[in-house]
């Protein structure tokens, strides 16, 4: 099973980053079973959500307390959170920027995790480019299936299209797919880098 | 046809396939999602003919519904916790002018304090109303007990609520296989009411009735859901045969067959206590699952016949009745009067607070050792309530309990600060 | 649906098993009770009866309940002076219900229509004497026809209707209206025997075969008193006038003319004065306006049409054409007092309108007939004795109006009627009187006050013309349903309605109502809101 | 002078019926065949005015809606006393589930009938004054709001007599109630702000709200036959005298209830869509004494010291209503003007 947490704030789309993901796997023939951090957070407050995704038949009710992949929405949460809570030292990371981890005062995580494990993505600036609106949970969906390949990048694209009909949908693919590429070649270089 | 999609989602599609007449909708957490579903099929007129009635309160929302079952129609609304409350006193009115709606009720604690997370203490408050009562262990079951629910509903016209955890169920988005309305038609024929306000064929329907008659009343609606108890397995088959699909009934078993330990629950949290099962037994512990599906009638027989070979049966539930204990586990134990075996009642999940694998596994851990108490608060801080506690002994105006634990919870942090300096 | 829940669900109307009469501890029982204006009717009549009919617009049905009681509505639709109405419950509400005006309408209508009385009863093989031909006369003759007795009329007049047309000025009794309705009494059969003066009642009767008589000679001779006069010719009786002036004979009188007296008479004298030609017409009359006997109807009438008033003065005596007067002052009982001051008044004739009295010559051989103050002493039954000499009219102690002789008429017919077949007179049983304190007046519509304009504008004529004019069929119908009904169910329904326990049972067809008894509580609701006072709550009985 | 047709009938405008009248034009109550909405036998106090102007208002709905009509009955004496098993007074289709609940469950029946293709049934509830203006209100409120095809009509006793005659938000200042007994320096209910439930509709803006008193069958007959001529939320607020609870006379319940509205005490008006489109104007104006005195909740106002000073705040109450509707014009008995000044 493999388990995903995302984070960001309210009305940046958390909750539907959750959904499509589980749609995503499901489109791929896998369980996967979505849902929220239960609570009435309202707009601009911290938001979890979780998504896992297995081969069998998920059961389990319980919140995600040992994630595989952490997904950061909004790396202001940084000091406020407690994000990488029950990761694993070889879980993934997956950051909405467009700087480094060193700029943004979290080079510290290298030494913690998989550097190759940990990657950032320019979701916003994505989403604004290709969307108009700095929601950058869709282009963060093609940057997760690069970086964990627990899910086509094929699949996101049906997930997304699933969830915003017509034009928003294509838009918000667009943003995945280019994503999808950034982290690719992140993914290459850190590999590079590392061999 | 399976698809991904939120329970809420999934019961409001099924429900719309069952062709509801009025829908009366009161907004409350977690139940939102579903009305707002229902609703926005009827503005769209996907689901027609149907009225959707936006009410001022849940005490209208089942107020309405009782008019328009009584008029005829097939009525359904849904609500939680302190809705449910607030209704109440229409909730045992419904049953008892045995008025068939169906109600989801998407399971919240009650307050104060308040706490809008999920446990069954809503559920348990109405337990007597006169209501059949089914808990959905997934998503999948609860769209599929909608179906059930309003055949059942309306062979017996007796109102039966469908209880699906709050947020665990309602706000999953999981894979439910879903019905087609051609299925949903062919097994769910239209209202019949057995009594209805009609000008040509007037009768008085709501009288009041006194000690002649009283009694007798009430003990028809007990056999009424008597009778259920034969229905619901019957109707449970008919699904089967119609889908394919195994849902319903008036309990589920897992892994029972040789198991010494027992556990029993009500709803989502089985899946949980399955996956810790699976550990124990792989530790070589013989240990199985029941799931209480009908809460209400409760099938004493059926509980007694797969729970009287274990020796041990341990009760976790959501819900307690404060000063005396675990309410299931009072059925269970009248349910398992006269054999050998012993109950063990554990409230757990109390307004939301998770109940993990790790913990089920220390808890049936703890059985297998014989070491359980009679009743067991699963995961309760004991220091904080020690805490507050002697607060409430030191001083009478010691403050808001809720908000003493809230700081007191918070205060490890400062105390560790202190010692430090 | 053939099986509804237990005890929840109920079939309807089956409360009806329960029987809540027994709570009452009182019952409502209907009631009729004499409508004042009944009450008040000399001659009888059930007003509020015939107008029950005519509110519905069954004319000829109202027509036909009058005249059981009086054969002369077109009469006396304008001549009486409808004690109904100054009895007449409405008084308290607004105005009376101008009953009269009904009368003449309905008694007109039958004369237009040529409606007939009821034919005379079954030949009784008695024949009655009756002396007199007014409205005492022709009532009695009337009613004995209807009793199927045989009459002979007799006057001494050339006409029928004795003061009627003798008394009564045509513009207020025009004689076309007099002369059917008499000829409708005698289209019955009736002997007439006109310019006969009966001199011995007794032999009159003995040669005539008669049964029993009926004496309505009236009070025909003007009351006199002395006036000193240089010119005796200017000095006229009233009754001698108008006689005159009925006959088409009328005297000259001159332009100034002053009538002395407050009654009637003085009235119909000045306002004939003024039709003949007088410029001036005075009425001379001892006390005020408050203590006048005239109608006050008519008084507004005469001043109208401009005859003129000298209150508080007596003739003294006629110097040339000077009235001398002497003025009065009222006492504390209202009685005149001479004050000895005088004046003058220019005047070319003086009518005395002092009052009437009655000729009884006939009776002097009847030696069981009692004459008192000159007037007939009768019994209840109006025979004057025990030998079947009956009286009426003017000729005995009561008031002196054509109404209350034709009161004396029905009367008396029903006693000679016992007499003659040697029977004990009936007597009527009277219903308690409906007081106004019965009536729960909030339910009766108010007067819309379109309509008494338009009846004054009809009053408006001058001239020898009838003054007052008929009403229309609208008014008429308006004026009928003006009545209350008093004491009298009418169907309005009400306690119908008003029962909390529908306990009223509506029959229908102007069959009333019935109580359910079984239902009743007792409350009393029906009653406190029945307008007319029909219904009255009597204790159960233990 | 003009002249007009004679439309005059004795008791035509008053009274339950009149034979001179033409049967369309009498009152649904003056009709041998009139539905009986609510039948002997029911176990309402002698002299009721609740059981009568139900059986007034259920009846003209009847006869408005040529029969084909629902009636849900809130909790009260009218429920009580005309279905106590195993016996019913309705004779009509009838429900009954709360107290406090009677307007959704109407909404309810209403909606059904919409969905069930028969929009020609109509939908009519009732409550007493504790069910409509106390634990009735939000569902009303609620029902009004969204315009569901409801007439809901309150019968106004102005307490809770089933219970045993407690105070309500309807009961009048200075009432004897056995929560504001005549007892202490202020007997009676107290001199409260009022809850005015008429006009509490009418800002609703909902199509009709009406006034009627069970003294005026004739209105109130006209009301609920204009009331169903409108679709949506409507609203009829009788006052229907309790003997028991007010003290009085079991013959006077049509009495004091026109006292009630001659006195002003009691507006009788009708309005559309939020506005007064007519009133009932007195007809014989009365003194507020004349009301209070022949009930006994009244009675402690009439001891040997009279409270004067009391009678004169429920008279200013009577003006102030006089005033707000204009009850007064040209043609009432005893009219003073001041008051409209």
């Amino acid at each position: 099973m493999f388990q995903v947490r995302i984070h960001g704030r309210g009305g940046q789309g958390v909750v539907t980053a959750a959904e499509m993901l589980s749609v995503a796997a499901f489109a791929e023939g896998r369980h996967a079973q979505a849902f929220p951090s239960f609570g009435s957070e309202r707009t601009g407050a911290p938001v979890v959500s979780y998504c896992r995704i297995d081969d069998r038949e998920i059961r389990t009710r319980e919140p995600v307390m040992v994630p595989d992949c952490v997904i950061i929405q909004d790396v202001t949460l940084i000091n406020q959170v407690d994000l990488f809570s029950g990761l694993a030292p070889d879980g993934y990371v997956l950051v909405n920027t467009s700087r480094s981890f060193d700029e943004l005062g979290i080079g510290d995580l290298f030494n913690q995790f998989h550097h190759d494990h940990l990657l950032t993505c320019p979701a916003t600036e994505l989403a604004l480019e290709h969307v108009g609106r700095p929601l950058p949970n869709a282009a963060l969906l093609g940057g997760f299936a690069a970086l964990t390949h627990q899910v086509t990048i094929g699949a996101i694209d049906t997930a997304i299209r699933e969830r915003f009909l017509g034009v928003v949908g294509e838009r918000n693919a667009a943003a995945a797919a280019e994503a999808y590429k950034i982290v690719m070649q992140e993914e290459e270089t850190a590999d590079a880098a590392t061999n | 046809m399976l698809r991904q999609i939120e329970g809420s989602r999934a019961v409001a599609e099924t429900v719309a396939l069952c062709r509801p007449e009025v829908v009366c909708a009161y907004p409350i957490s977690p139940q939102t999602h579903i009305i707002e579903a229902v609703g926005v099929m009827v503005k769209s007129g996907e689901l027609a003919p149907c009225e959707f009635i936006n009410v001022e309160s849940e005490f209208a929302a089942m107020s309405v519904a009782i008019g328009a079952s009584a008029a005829g129609a097939r009525a359904y609304t849904a609500t939680s916790s302190q809705g449910l409350l607030f209704m109440m006193e229409a909730v045992y009115n419904a049953a008892g002018l045995g008025l068939p709606i169906v109600m989801t009720l998407a399971n919240r604690a009650i307050g104060a304090p308040i706490n809008i997370w999920n446990d069954h203490s809503d559920a348990m408050a109405v337990r007597d109303a006169g209501w059949i009562q089914l808990f959905a262990e997934t998503n999948q079951e609860a769209a599929d007990l909608h179906v059930q629910a309003f055949r059942l509903a309306e062979e017996l016209s007796v109102p039966v609520m469908v209880c699906m955890d709050g947020f665990i169920l309602t706000h999953a988005v999981e894979g439910v296989d879903m019905l087609d309305q051609s299925t949903v038609d062919a097994f769910l024929p239209p209202y019949e009411p057995r009594q209805v306000l009609d000008p040509d064929s007037p009768v008085s329907i709501g009288a009041m009735v006194g000690p002649e008659a009283f009694e007798e009343v009430r003990y028809l609606a007990h056999l009424r859901q008597l009778d259920a108890l034969d229905r619901i397995p019957v109707i449970a088959a008919a699904f089967e045969e119609a889908t394919g699909r195994r849902s319903g009934g008036l309990l589920s078993t897992y892994r029972t067959d040789d198991a010494e330990t027992i556990v029993v629950a009500l709803g989502s949290v089985l899946g949980t206590i399955k996956d810790a099962v699976d550990i124990r037994r792989e530790a070589g512990e013989r240990i199985g699952v029941v799931g209480i599906t009908s809460f209400r009638p409760f099938p004493f027989q059926a509980v007694r016949d797969v729970l009287c070979g274990a020796r041990q049966v341990v009760v976790i539930e959501k819900a307690f009745s404060i000063g005396f204990g675990g309410v299931l586990a009072t059925d269970l134990s009248l349910a398992l009067h006269g054999t050998d075996c012993t109950l063990r009642s554990v409230v757990a999940g109390l307004g939301g607070r998770s109940i993990t694998r790790l913990a089920l596994e220390d808890l049936f851990a703890t059985a297998a050792r014989g070491q359980l108490e009679a009743l067991t608060f699963l995961d309760l801080d004991h220091g904080v309530v020690e805490r507050e506690r002697e607060r409430m002994m030191a001083t009478r105006r010691s403050g808001p309990s809720a908000e003493n634990i809230l700081r007191d919870l918070k205060a490890p942090r400062r105390v560790g600060a202190k010692e430090k300096s | 649906m053939t099986e509804t829940p237990f005890a929840i669900t109920l079939d309807v109307g089956s409360s009806r098993a329960n029987h809540t009469g027994s709570w009452r501890v009182e019952r409502p029982v209907y009631v009729d009770r004499l409508p004042p204006c009944n009450n008040a009717c000399p001659a009888g009549e059930n007003i509020q009866g015939w107008l029950y009919e005519a509110e519905s617009g069954n004319y000829e049905a109202a027509w036909r309940k009058l005249v059981e009681e009086n054969p002369l509505p077109a009469i006396m639709g304008r001549i009486c002076f409808h004690p109904c109405e100054t009895a007449c419950n409405r008084v308290q509400v607004d105005e009376a219900v101008g009953i009269n005006a009904v009368e003449r309408f309905l008694g007109d209508l039958a004369i237009e229509n040529g409606w007939k009385l009821p034919s005379a009863g079954a030949d009784t093989g008695k024949r009655i004497l009756v002396v007199g031909a007014g409205p005492a006369g022709l009532s009695t003759t009337y009613h004995l026809r209807l009793l199927g007795h045989q009459v002979r009329l007799v006057d001494s007049a050339q006409k029928l209707g004795g003061m009627m047309r003798y008394g009564i000025p045509a513009y207020r009794l025009p004689r076309p209206v007099l002369d059917a309705e008499i000829a409708r009494i005698i289209a019955m059969g009736v002997e007439v025997q006109l310019e006969h003066n009966v001199v011995n009642i007794d032999r009159e009767r003995t040669d005539g075969g008669f049964d029993a008589v009926f004496l309505a000679v009236g009070a025909q001779l003007g009351h006199r008193v002395n006036i000193p006069a240089g010119d005796s010719t200017r000095v006229l009786d009233a009754v001698n006038f108008l006689h005159q002036v009925a006959d088409g004979d009328a005297p000259m009188l001159g332009r100034r003319v002053v009538v002395y007296g407050g009654g009637d008479t003085a009235l119909d004298a000045a306002r004939t004065a003024r039709r003949l030609g007088a410029t001036e017409a005075v009425i001379v009359y001892r006390r005020n306006q408050e203590h006048m006997p005239a109608n006050g109807e008519e008084f507004g009438q005469a001043l109208g049409e401009g005859v003129t008033m000298r209150w508080l003065s007596t003739v003294n005596r006629f110097e040339g054409d000077r009235l001398i007067l002497e003025k009065m002052r009222l006492n504390a009982e209202g009685f005149p007092e001479p004050t000895g001051e005088f004046e003058e008044l220019d005047a070319d004739a003086l009518v005395l309108a002092l009052g009437q009295n009655t000729d009884l010559s006939l009776l002097d051989q009847a030696g069981d007939v009692v004459v008192n103050n000159g007037v007939v002493e009768v019994q209840p039954s109006m025979m004057a004795g025990a030998s079947g000499i009956f009286a009426g009219g003017d000729a005995v102690p009561a008031d002196r109006t054509a109404t209350v002789a034709i009161g004396h008429g029905k009367k008396a017919a029903h006693g000679i009627d016992a007499f003659v077949l040697g029977r004990t007179p009936p007597i009527v049983e009277r219903h308690e009187l409906a007081t106004f304190e019965r009536l729960n007046t909030w339910y009766y519509s108010d007067a819309e006050r379109t309509v008494r304009p338009e009846l004054e504008r009809v009053r408006r004529q001058s001239n020898f013309d009838e003054v007052v004019g008929g009403l229309t069929e609208e008014n008429a119908l308006f004026e009928a349903r003006r009545c209350l009904s008093c004491g009298n169910c009418f169907e309005c329904d009400n306690c119908f309605g008003v029962c909390p326990d529908n306990a009223v049972i509506k029959l229908g067809g102007s069959k009333r109502y019935e109580f359910d008894y079984d239902f009743c509580k007792g409350c009393g609701i029906c009653v406190k809101e029945c307008p007319c006072g029909a219904i009255e709550m009597v204790p159960e009985r233990i | 002078m003009t002249t007009r047709p004679v439309r005059f009938y004795q008791v035509g405008s008053f009274a339950v019926g009149n034979r001179l009248l033409e049967d369309g034009d009498r009152t649904v109550q003056s009709d041998l065949n009139r539905a009986n909405s609510i039948d002997s036998g029911h176990r309402a106090c002698q002299g009721c005015g609740e059981a009568l102007g139900a059986r007034y208002a259920l009846d003209a709905a009847m006869r408005a809606t040529n029969g084909q009509m629902v009636a849900v009955n809130a909790t009260g004496c009218l429920e009580v006393f005309s279905t106590p098993y195993p016996e019913t007074s309705w004779r009509i289709a009838w429900l009954h589930s709360l107290f406090g609940n009677a307007p959704a469950v109407a909404t309810g029946v209403s909606a059904a009938m919409r969905v069930k293709g028969k929009p020609e049934v109509r939908v009519v509830a009732q409550a007493g004054d504790g069910g409509t203006v106390d634990i009735g209100f939000g569902c009303l409120s609620g029902m009004f709001e969204r315009n569901d095809d409801v007439l809901f009509i309150c019968y106004d006793n102005e307490g809770y007599m089933n219970t045993g005659v407690q105070r309500s938000a309807a009961t009048p200042p200075a009432a004897r109630t056995a929560t504001t007994d005549a007892v202490g320096p202020e007997p009676g209910n107290a001199f409260g702000q009022g809850k005015d439930l008429p006009r509490l509709a009418m800002a609703h803006d909902i199509a009709y709200v009406a006034t009627a008193t069970v003294a005026d069958l004739h209105d109130l007959e006209a009301k609920v036959e204009r009331a169903m001529q409108f679709r949506g939320a409507r609203y009829l607020h009788i006052l229907v005298p309790c003997p028991l609870g007010w003290g009085s006379a079991s013959d006077d319940t049509i009495h004091i209830a026109r006292l009630a509205k001659e006195t002003g005490l009691f507006p009788v008006f009708e309005a559309e869509y939020g506005k007064v489109t007519s009133v009932s104007h007195i007809r014989r104006r009365t003194p507020v004494e004349e009301y209070l005195s022949i009930q006994r909740r009244y009675a402690h106002l009439f001891g040997k010291k009279p409270r004067t000073e009391v009678i004169a705040r429920i008279q200013a109450i009577a003006d102030r209503n006089i005033e707000r509707y204009g009850l007064i014009t040209d043609e009432t008995v005893g009219a003073t003007r001041e008051v409209t000044a």
